[in-house]
């Protein structure tokens, strides 16, 4: 995600990809506003995470699990349950990771994650009350990068979706003031699905899905969460400091439109079986 | 423990927004330079109720060593509101949200800068939330891009942000605090006003691709008034000679900004 | 208030100053009991905290603020509220500071500011118990210095007792065992009010109201907390280890004592407005 | 929120545990090298529901240079649980548990390698525990050893690792979670194949010294076993041509990995 | 307990020791199963800590204290109190231990003798249960170390248990809702006692209670609590990644068991006497 | 979970206070030099139940070197409570209290010292409060300087410190914990006691301007008496014969302890 281009690619290396895409041509091949092969595998840690599921996008592959806990709501939404996206940057999934409290780039990575499920509604945490103003379910959704060779961020919203579709838990209920369970497994209520696109900006090129070396040449980067109506629900331009033209985020948000549904089908295929 | 009461609607039947304003009209703003004494560059904004100071110290030696650049300065961004500007009080550590921001004005403000003159130091920017209503990450940019012009760093131009929201179906100008909690959604955005090229770009809530093209022409139409009320700040600073009127302004600015704003060309 | 003399001021500034203490003259004419020009803005975050202040004392100065939340009390007194001043040294007010966690400088102003206001008893605790032994009102005055001059701490001590004095928040009682409002807007309870008077030792000279060039050169400082009954509430040698003899310190107090009075006339005019 | 039940007995009657194993049996491993791709070398494995990454990256330049040794590589061993890998959340932030187990895992580890000839380099081992179902630090080990090798970290030989425990009054390999939580204690321990010493060594819960050096002796012939499984594992990764057979392995694998097992005589 | 030997000890300090270890002898004379002289000093802190003891190891020595405290106990065991042994490396203890966050080695020297106490079962933890749920007693017994020479675990854990055996604290009770105190002090109810043993392999001999020098040369070191019906209740290698054979293992616990009465009689001794 | 309740009164009928003391009295006071064999320096402090060590190692190199003084050695004072020495048990990591007693115990040691000695390098003072019963900051003083004196760090003279407060109106010397909490008030100081100046000086609760000098008075009183004491400590270790009385202790301590009391003249 960051800003590695000084230290790991060659000025030639820089030159040969900026050439390339001006030619209308990706290192790997793939059209502009083509992603590289999605392979979603849900429920993969069946035994102790509610949901799970990890993700490759080409050789970039994440793992994400929820957690659902009960707790008390927040004093301004008494009767709403909380949602919570996390994600590290771990050193096992790069060189250029470190270890160590998280840098700018990975609490920008977990917040856009976040913003994904938060912002579009993902969740109907108004389901998530066992007891108004003192006892709701809590939902953590945490993202663990496995290989990172490029957009992080598309693959964590996948992984985040996915996992949060598979995550059944034990219904809870308040009896005698405790917490005990009503022996019923239930799903997560879903009310609305929005997957994250990034598309990065190279000279006036567009490209979605970048891999590693496309980020490092890369001006700036745009992430569009698309829900299952076509509404954006969250925005953020990040990966540099390049500007970027009105007509160019209108081109980005329709290569975002495009693979919308796509991806939305991969999921919904990936998380079908999990019963 | 500042209760807050939703309002019945955010537009009202004749199309005026909560606070009395039309739907593309910006709050009330007090744009002052150098009002920090202690630091190179500073500015204040009062934005509505959003009250931000913005100090620059620097080009200056840059600690911890290695995270020296050796092309160009650093530009680092601080980025913190005060315990008592929100409803409730924010802890005083640095939070996630904060890091974040400062992340993002540092991007917003980055390609207005020459900062290649200044390779191996580092320019620091405090921006200082003392009352938050609406708004605290664009006007902490408009105060910031001004406080670096005081401080004398090379720049093409200044920069102005302003956010665009939603608010009962209808897209509105630099929401306040009532309109943000209680509408659809919110589009802060920063440009360069000689191209309109956006530099900070982020949304939340729900937006269909031509409600949001809209949002952000309204936001680049808004932002380059913006701009007008940021030269107009630094005049009142820089002009040697108020009593001349404004005819020989731009050549006065100019000598005392350096680059400052040469590559203008509106 | 550090001892930043070695890498800020070079040994001739350093005799000049001396010399001219030594004259019986101060860099900026003042007398040696003499206080900079004090300016006091009250309620100046008006629409967030529930009382505030901006002081400027000469180039120096500090905003404070107040929140009143409802919160636990303490174990050993459950039927008192709690007082809390912080105070940081951000690096927006002077070169000098440093981002990163708090310095020993930083912790030093924050206690002894709030010492001066938990010492003289400035707010009346007992006064802020909703329900005893379950739930208080918590009052936070927090300091940031904007410019640093010299002596924050009075100007924070002055900042924090104005802004005090201006709080208003809503009255709060406990129903079916929720915290609801009253609807009563209430001021906060004020017992006694107590102003830090720094006094700088140089040579065996004594001066108030150091600015920075004066604090660079101070052997010591003495800070005294006055209340308004003319008492000595807290006290703290610091600002260096130069050690002070019994005389001294009896005539750094009658120069507190003499300008205690009209600083606390200063505050009162100031809040008087705030209604 | 995966409540848990305590089972009436942890051995049956017939002398088989709860998942049906004999005392003796391991749960089912799967082992494999090369799994990630951006590290210098990988494994994962799967031992009953535990499941476990590791990634090997170095030797390579240490940063903070304070840590160097100079006459030797430093191995730094970052032992993790995913938040989601246990029954309750654990918190994101390093707890003590999981430093320790680093520590005693580097320990483990140490002795099978050459670290003698990567003076002031760094080669760390990352291991990412994504399911945790008993015996994850003995489970981490022989993951790791199998990254250490794909890496082409000289080494004398791989490490296997496996904890004994107690539970119903006997003695029991590879404990699963129920096993370890309801039983009487765990013995987690890891070898020198070739010379069947000792290089991890811990215990919990109660034992007479009979039945510890009984535990032992269990434990290092689960080992040796195990140290067949890894070989294994390597061989499918390394061999160039299966086709011909196992017979030309050896040599081959030798070829490949250095010395990596040129002193094994087993 | 760490791995120093590089900067702190010759090579030609390093062969005498283990030449001399070779044939037989120690430095100060020791057999090799003998413990260096123990004298342990019960209820140190008798104002403030509920149970307290010094033990001295030779030149090493460390302070033990023991606080009891009402809190609510763990969601999986809510009719059990809570053990939790804490130990710090303190600075003032070697010129070998640094300020700052705990490292490595004080991680590990606390771990080891918690377990030494919770796998023991030492402290009857079911009889710490005020109200099952709501309230129990929660016994923390911190170490600091104050002369480092070697072997601080063993002396940790003489001193730990010794400090146990000393706890007595005030009887609470619930009562309306509140917890006070029934007015009578009571003994902290110990279960089994369990004392940690720590053998160091220097080539391959073994020797008990190795001094600061001998721990510079061991390989490794095997720590191991022998309770009072001579069960193992906790081991761990660790000092150093020397390997070691199942033989000496087996020798290292014979060296444990053999000191195990003799020492948990010089703890019951020495706690006797405190009423 | 130590119950304190109130006392009735902290002065009796008679003048006498609740441990029987006179106003002016200290607590019973041990002072005992070279307690711990690892420290270059230390001594510990009984005063009342209150129980202090203090250990010295230095003067030796700095790290981190940023730190580093050119023209002196770096005091660096550490006050650390032991978690059980409170009625409360106190947090393991060091509080805001910690640092700032750290802080004032420095600036009252170090105009006793001559730390231009030895440039660049650090001496560094380790106090651990092992049971806290009122004035733990002054008797940390008394036991940091003698232990300074014990590793031989050259000093113009000892640095003697006690708190004197006041309770049912009364000025009292050396307040207990009871006197502490159920008072009005406490000033603890330490000073030169060849001039009388004072290092240390702080004070809480209500005094007027004629109390506090009285209390001052009262203090330096008591100062003189504890250096005293301190000295009687140091002869007892430093002291080579004994027998032969106390006519030649002066010039024995000063050979041994280099200038440590050469500039005494009282």
């Amino acid at each position: 995600m960051g800003d590695y281009s000084s230290e790991t690619l060659s000025h030639i290396d820089r030159k040969f990809i900026e050439d390339l895409i001006r030619k209308g041509e990706r290192l790997d091949g793939r059209a502009f506003d083509e992603y590289r092969n999605i392979e979603i595998e849900a429920n993969v840690v069946p035994a102790k995470a509610e949901g799970s599921a990890l993700v490759r996008l080409g050789d970039t592959s994440v793992v994400a699990g929820v957690k659902v806990l009960v707790g008390e709501p927040y004093p301004d939404s008494p009767d709403e349950g909380v949602t919570m996206v996390t994600a590290e940057m771990s050193p096992i999934a790069s060189p250029l990771f470190e270890l160590g409290p998280p840098k700018e780039d990975a609490i920008e990575l977990a917040r856009i994650v976040d913003r994904g499920v938060r912002e579009s509604e993902t969740v109907d945490t108004k389901s998530l009350c066992i007891e108004e103003g003192k006892k709701v379910y809590m939902v953590f959704a945490d993202v663990y990068p496995l290989e990172y060779d490029g957009n992080l961020i598309d693959a964590s919203s996948i992984a985040v979706n996915a996992a949060l579709l598979t995550t059944k838990y034990p219904e809870m209920k308040v009896e005698d003031k405790k917490v005990v369970a009503t022996g019923n497994i239930v799903k997560l209520p879903i009310k609305n699905i929005a997957i994250e696109h990034t598309v990065s900006k190279i000279g006036n090129r567009l490209i979605i899905d970048a891999n590693l070396r496309e980020e490092f040449v890369q001006d700036c980067r745009l992430t569009m969460a698309v829900d299952q109506n076509d509404n954006f629900t969250a925005l953020q331009k990040g990966g540099g400091s390049g500007p970027i033209s009105l007509e160019l985020v209108d081109q980005a948000m329709g290569m975002a439109l495009d693979n919308a549904k796509e991806i939305k089908d991969l999921i919904n295929a990936a998380v079908k079986d999990v019963e | 423990m500042s209760p807050e009461i939703k309002p019945d609607f955010l537009i009202s039947p004749e199309g005026l927004r909560v606070d009395g304003r039309r739907p593309d009209e910006l709050r009330p703003i007090e744009l002052k330079v150098g009002v920090l004494k202690q630091a190179d560059g500073s500015a204040s904004i009062r934005q509505g109720k959003t009250y931000i100071l913005a100090a620059v110290y620097g080009p200056r030696e840059l600690h911890p060593r290695h995270l020296t650049l050796n092309d160009r300065a650093y530009l680092r961004v601080e980025y913190r509101m005060a315990t008592f500007s929100v409803p409730d009080r924010k802890r005083p550590a640095p939070s996630r949200r904060e890091k974040e921001i400062s992340m993002v004005i540092a991007n917003a403000l980055k390609p207005a800068l020459f900062l290649e003159e200044y390779p191996k130091a580092v320019v620091d920017v405090f921006i200082q939330v003392i009352q938050a209503d609406g708004g605290t990450r664009c006007a902490a940019i408009n105060a910031a891009s001004l406080a670096l012009a005081d401080a004398g760093i090379p720049m093409k131009s200044l920069v102005p942000a302003v956010a665009v929201g939603k608010a009962d179906g209808q897209l509105l100008v630099d929401l306040g605090d009532e309109e943000d909690k209680y509408g659809q959604g919110d589009v802060p955005m920063a440009i360069l006003p000689q191209t309109g090229e956006i530099t900070l770009l982020q949304q939340d809530g729900f937006f269909t691709r031509e409600e949001l093209i809209e949002a952000m022409q309204m936001g680049i139409n808004s932002c380059k008034y913006l701009h007008e009320l940021q030269k107009d700040a630094l005049k009142r600073v820089y002009v040697r000679n108020p009593e001349d009127g404004e005819d020989d302004f731009d050549d006065d600015l100019e000598a005392d900004l350096g680059e400052s704003e040469i590559m203008e060309d509106e």
